[in-house]
Formats: structure tokens, C-alpha cells, sequence
């Protein structure tokens, strides 16, 4: 369960002042896939920040059931150290989710198997393709199996069958009762996962609603109208 | 505490065993040593100073180079795919990164300190035979003193302007506390006096480090959370 | 009884500095406030 | 009245007053036996130590206050407390070194109180490059007030390790300076040039302050 309540945050004061957040307030039940659709620089990665507790919001409140061990990060970068293996950086992020030392390692196995990186584990990060690097980061953020997931561009770098893959995999954890929350500039990519669509715009504007029935093509058309009237 | 501790050393092991995978720092900071004690040895003149005058100066002098070094890589290696995002996010609470930090950079400045003593020992041919014990003692303190302030600073530089010449205009002063005592108890421990000569240098050297290690362990999440 | 010292130099110098130094910072703050 | 204004005025009546310690040290106060006229020298230093100090101070605590309220008003002031005490505290480096000469011999010793001025300096300029390299304003205000407070703890210990350090070594002492009891008129001499130091401290730092104001509203308007 994910709640924020008439979050409000501005960068910079006076005329360099920019509206990231205005008034926003949800609440997003177990199962829920929220998207959020908007152009760069809207404010989609500070909604994140301040769900995942990493931005302190000038208004309002944010919580997720279960604090920040429940959520899982995918940021724009990989928060991977490229220096040290894959299975070491899964081994190091388990321990700091307290994930057991005697389960970690079968954990870290498991979800290098789901993300199809299993035969680069001993590899280090920085030798790994930006594809891989991505994927490994996904692996990276569901690692002590969170029931939250907050998504930052995360069709980035992935290549058309990995994003297939990906959306399989988040439709599969949407399915197992996780909470998700999609950022993504890209209508096409995760539209069909979303279970709730909201629409940012810079100046902080946020609409939300449920997807109801309408359909890929309706939506981005909606899209378009949102951010064009702007 | 035992959790935050944990946390804190499960970070100051990754710390470690990156430096040790990349070897670079670690080795560029051993050969400065070397580098700086062999430059001292030509910047006297050896006919008018004794080497044992100037021996503690010059020790200590080394050991704040080498420190500075180390410091100023010590958040860099959290830059690197911005995974200090993802330690921030995490449930790892702002104590245990600042002592993993704390222990990573301790252990890399022991490690440089372990290949400077023998080499100043050598170089200088001072008599630390019986003092070798209680030296060590002093410099751990003061180390300690150097480290504490310096991890809280070099996590605040990273995101300045000029970042590697911020770290010393802002930390030599600090470094002056503990570096003045330790030449001083340094001093009396070459010339063969008692340990209880230097015991008010030491004690005023422990009230640094715990002043600033308190300070600093709350400090700390001033300068990465927003 | 000692003499008095003939010093007035260094006082004089002191005198001026200081009045220079507190000189130059008004006047810098007073060029860079805008005059409304 | 605007700040800025405020500042000014009060500034200016310092600065004025300022004239008439010069008058009243020069002109009207005697010239004391054993240091001569350079000992009139103390009338500005010791003042402008007090002024530099106060601004330290004053830095810490709106430091303090800083990360307890994260009311950007304290940052602002801290700001400006350094400044000032920028320039009070090279008043002090460059008239001790002056009084130094004739009473002690040298232009510079590394005595306690004369070396933690010139850590106070570093210290202020330190905080000052800081707040420079800094671009975000509530990146530069956590920064720097976590600076201040290293800062302000920094200074008793340098204080006492200088004075340990100093020991060792033989003070440069041609004369010995006064004894502190200083005869009546001295002592008004001394504690007018107080009040009229701290009042220049008000005065620069309420017009540091506005011009701080000033150019954030600037940023507004642009």
C-alpha cells in the first residue's frame, strides 16, 4: 500500500523557483500498477524521490506500508559499483536489505536467472553492455523481493526483447500482489501493465485515474491532449 | 547498535574490497609516502639538524599528506553509477554509512601508515625500538582524530566546485589540532621519556577524536540528505 | 626608570591599515547594494 | 526604511565613531611608559578580535539554528557573519604583527592567541570558498552550516594543543606587555572602541545581509 497526501515540492527560489509537485495526493492498493506519463523535466523523478523517503516534500506526506526495506529503486543510474562482480553487488545491496547471509546467495541466483544475466554473474559491472547493466539493476532492486517497486525510466537501454521481458516479468509481480509505480516519459512502454494512468506536466500538474477500459492508442491520445494544452 | 555496527562494517567491507580490486589509490597513496618521506630527507640540511629533531615533524607531516590522499577518494567511489541513490534509499540508516566510511578510510590510511613507519624507521635510522608499542597508540589517535573529520568533509566536497583542492583548504586547520600533538608526544617518545610525559597530549588528543566522532556521526546526514 | 620607547611609527602604521582595511570593506558593500 | 538602508546608516555611524576612537586613542589617551605609542595599537586590535570572534560565534549558532529550523534566513546570516568577520579578522592579523615588532621583537610568533587568529582566518575563508563552489542554495546552506559547527568546535582545541606546542619553544619577549589593570582612562578608551567595533559588526553585517536579499530577489526577477 503506497499513500501521498497533497505532496507539494519546488526546486530553487524565487524566479529559478520550478513547481515539481503540486497537490498531489493517491493512494495505490497491493496489485495496483501506477504509470505516471510525462516529458522529461515534468517532475516524475522527484514523485519517486519523495515516495521512496529520499526527497523530504515542502508539503504534504508520503508513506509506503512497510518503510524503505519494502521498496524496491530502479533509478536512472544502476547503483551498481563497477569495480565488483555482479553476484558481489547483489551479495552487498542483499546484506543492506537483510536479506539472511544463508539465503542471499540463492536470492541473488534466482533473480540473475529471472533477468536472463545468470552466465555474467562473475563478470564486473563496468565490462557489462548498458543493456545488461539495466537489467542487472533491475535484478539489483528486487533482491530482498519488495513489495513496492518505484521505476525510473526503466525501459531504458533495454533492447526490444529485454523490454518484452521486463514487462513480463513487472506483470508477473503486479499479479503476486506488488505494488508498482511506472516512470516513463514513453507511453507505449508499460501502458499495458498500468492499472491507474496519471499525466505530469511540468508546473507540477498530476491527473489520476483509474485505466478503466480504455485502450493503448485512447490513452496516448489523452496523452498527447494533456501535455500539448500545456 | 549491533545492527547499525553491522550495517556499518557490511559497507566498509565493500569499501575495502573495492580499493583492493582497483589497487590504484591504495598504491598511489603508499608511493606518495615513500615519495614525501625520501623529499623530506633532501629538503634538510643533514649537517646542521639532527635527523631526530626533526624526525617527528617530519613523520606526521607524511601522515597528513597520505591522509588527504585517501580522503579524497573516499565518496568518489559512490559516484560511480550514482550508487549512493541506492544507499540512501536503502534502509541503511546515515550512522552506519558514515562509520562504514569512517572504517573503510581508517583501514586504508592504517594500511598506507604500515609501509610509511618502517620506511621513516629506515630512512631517518630513528630508535623506535623500545617505543614501537606506545607510538603505535599515537598514531592511531591521532589518525583517528584526522579520518573522523576528514570522512565527514569528503562527503560534502564531492559535489563542490574544485573538489580535490576543497578537501585540504577545509580540513588542514582541522588537522592542526591533532597533528601539533602528536609531533609533541612523538617527540618525547623518541627521546626516550616516559609514556607519562605525553599522557596530557593523549588525553587532549582521545577529547578531539570524541568530540568530533560525535559530532560528525550526527553531522553526517546534514550533508546527504535533502 | 626606562624611557619611553619611540615606537609612534608602528602605531601610526597599525592606525592606517585598520582604517584602510574598514575603508574598502564599506565601500564594497556599498557598491554592491544596488541603490534603489 | 528598507534593510539595506538600515544597515547603511547604522554603518555609517560606526564608521563615524569610528573617528572619534581614532581621536580619542590618539589625542586623549595617554601614552603608556614601558611599550610606548604602539601599545595605542591594542585599542583597535583587541576590539577587532572581539568583533571577528563574535562573528564565528554568530556563525555556529546561526549554524545550529540552521539545521534545526532549516529556515534559510539563519544560512543567510551565517553568510554574512563570515564575510564580516573576514574583514575583522584581517584588521587583527595585520595589527598584531605591527604591535609585535617594537614590543616583542618579531613580526610574527607562533604564540597561542596570535596563532588561533590566523586559524580564525583560514577558517573564514575556508567557509567563504565553500559557500562559492556551492551552487544549489539548500546544498550551500547544509554545507556550510555543518562547516560552522566543525568550526566553532575546531577553535578551543587549536587554542590548547598551540599553547601545548608553544612551550617548547622560548618566547621572542623584549619587553613584557602591561600588566591587564589598566588605568581609567585607558580602560574607556578600550571599551568605547568595543562598542564601536561591535557596532560596525552590526552595521556590515545587517548590509551584507540585505545585499544577499537583494541579489535573490534579483534571481526572482529575472
Amino acid at each position: 500500500m503506497l499513500r501521498a497526501e497533497g505532496l507539494r515540492h519546488a526546486f530553487g527560489e524565487g524566479g529559478g523557483r520550478v513547481v515539481a509537485l503540486d497537490d498531489v495526493s493517491f493512494t495505490l492498493a497491493p496489485g495496483h500498477t501506477l504509470a505516471v506519463f510525462g516529458p522529461n523535466g515534468a517532475g516524475k523523478t522527484t514523485l519517486l524521490k519523495v515516495l521512496a523517503g529520499l526527497i523530504r516534500p515542502q508539503r504534504g506526506t508520503a508513506s509506503v506500508t512497510g518503510g524503505r526495506r519494502a521498496i524496491g529503486w530502479i533509478g536512472h543510474r544502476s547503483h551498481l559499483y563497477g569495480h565488483l562482480t555482479l553476484r558481489e553487488n547483489l551479495r552487498f545491496w542483499a546484506a543492506l536489505y537483510d536479506v539472511p547471509r544463508t539465503a542471499s546467495a540463492a536470492r541473488a541466483d534466482a533473480v540473475m536467472r529471472r533477468l536472463g544475466i545468470s552466465d555474467r554473474a562473475d563478470q564486473a559491472v563496468g565490462s557489462l553492455s548498458q543493456g545488461l547493466v539495466q537489467r542487472a539493476a533491475i535484478a539489483r532492486a528486487l533482491i530482498h523481493d519488495p513489495q513496492t517497486l518505484l521505476l525510473d525510466e526503466p525501459f531504458t537501454g533495454l533492447d526490444l526483447a529485454a523490454a518484452a521481458q521486463l514487462r513480463a516479468l513487472l506483470g508477473e509481480l503486479r499479479g503476486a500482489g506488488r505494488t508498482l509505480v511506472l516512470a516513463t516519459h514513453n507511453v507505449d512502454e508499460g501502458v499495458e501493465l498500468a492499472t491507474d494512468i496519471a499525466f505530469q506536466r511540468r508546473g507540477g500538474f498530476i491527473r489520476l485515474a483509474p485505466r478503466g477500459t480504455r485502450s493503448p492508442a485512447q490513452i496516448a491520445d489523452e496523452y498527447r491532449l494533456a501535455v500539448a494544452s500545456e | 547498535m549491533s545492527d547499525l555496527l553491522r550495517r556499518a562494517w557490511t559497507v566498509a567491507r565493500k569499501d575495502l574490497m573495492l580499493e583492493f580490486r582497483t589497487r590504484t589509490a591504495l598504491l598511489s597513496a603508499v608511493v606518495f609516502t615513500a615519495l614525501v618521506l625520501t623529499v623530506f630527507n633532501f629538503g634538510r640540511d643533514p649537517t646542521a639538524v639532527a635527523p631526530l629533531d626533526l624526525a617527528p615533524s617530519i613523520l606526521w607531516v607524511t601522515f597528513t599528506f597520505a591522509a588527504m590522499v585517501a580522503l579524497n577518494r573516499a565518496f568518489q567511489l559512490e559516484l560511480e553509477n550514482q550508487a549512493l541513490e541506492g544507499l540512501l534509499v536503502s534502509p541503511l540508516s546515515r550512522y552506519s554509512l558514515y562509520w562504514g566510511k569512517l572504517v573503510a578510510n581508517l583501514v586504508f590510511v592504517a594500511v598506507v601508515e604500515a609501509v610509511g613507519l618502517p620506511l621513516f624507521v629506515l630512512f631517518f635510522d630513528v630508535p623506535v625500538g623500545r617505543v614501537v608499542l606506545p607510538l603505535c597508540g599515537v598514531i592511531a589517535l591521532a589518525t583517528l582524530g584526522f579520518v573522523t573529520v576528514g570522512t565527514l568533509f569528503s562527503a560534502m566536497v564531492i559535489r563542490t566546485r574544485f573538489a580535490e583542492l576543497m578537501l585540504p583548504v577545509l580540513l588542514l586547520p582541522f588537522l592542526i589540532p591533532p597533528l601539533v600533538l602528536a609531533v609533541l608526544a612523538t617527540a618525547k617518545l623518541l627521546s626516550a621519556r616516559p609514556l607519562s610525559d605525553s599522557a596530557g597530549y593523549l588525553k587532549l588528543l582521545a577529547a578531539y577524536d570524541i568530540v568530533f566522532l560525535v559530532a560528525a556521526t550526527f553531522l553526517f546526514r546534514f550533508t546527504v540528505d535533502e | 626608570m626606562p624611557e619611553v620607547p619611540q615606537n609612534a611609527g608602528y602605531m601610526v602604521a597599525a592606525y592606517v591599515v585598520t582604517a584602510i582595511i574598514l575603508l574598502a570593506y564599506a565601500v564594497s558593500l556599498y557598491r554592491r547594494t544596488g541603490r534603489p | 526604511m528598507s534593510l539595506a538602508r538600515k544597515g547603511r546608516s547604522i554603518m555609517l555611524t560606526g564608521l563615524a565613531l569610528l573617528a572619534l576612537v581614532y581621536v580619542r586613542a590618539l589625542a586623549f589617551t595617554p601614552v603608556e611608559r614601558f611599550q610606548g605609542p604602539a601599545q595605542k595599537i591594542f585599542y583597535l586590535h583587541v576590539p577587532a578580535a572581539w568583533s571577528a570572534m563574535l562573528a564565528m560565534g554568530l556563525v555556529g549558532l546561526c549554524s545550529i539554528l540552521f539545521l534545526v529550523t532549516k529556515d534559510l534566513r539563519f544560512d543567510r546570516f551565517a553568510g554574512a557573519s563570515a564575510e564580516v568577520g573576514t574583514a575583522f579578522s584581517l584588521v587583527m592579523l595585520t595589527t598584531g604583527p605591527i604591535w609585535a615588532k617594537p614590543i616583542w621583537g618579531t613580526w610574527w610568533t607562533w604564540d597561542a592567541r596570535l596563532t588561533l587568529t590566523l586559524f580564525l582566518f583560514f577558517l573564514f575563508i575556508g567557509y567563504l570558498l565553500l559557500r562559492g563552489a556551492v551552487g544549489d542554495p539548500g546544498l550551500r546552506a547544509r554545507y556550510s552550516a555543518v562547516l560552522g559547527i566543525c568550526g566553532l568546535l575546531l577553535l578551543p582545541f587549536i587554542h590548547l594543543s598551540v599553547y601545548l606546542f608553544r612551550t617548547l619553544h622560548p618566547q621572542p619577549i623584549i619587553l613584557k606587555p602591561s600588566s591587564p589593570s589598566l588605568p581609567g582612562s585607558m580602560l574607556a578608551t578600550l571599551l568605547f572602541s568595543f562598542a564601536v567595533f561591535t557596532l560596525l559588526y552590526v552595521g556590515f553585517v545587517t548590509q551584507r545581509y540585505a545585499l544577499s536579499l537583494e541579489r535573490e530577489s534579483e534571481v526572482e526577477n529575472a
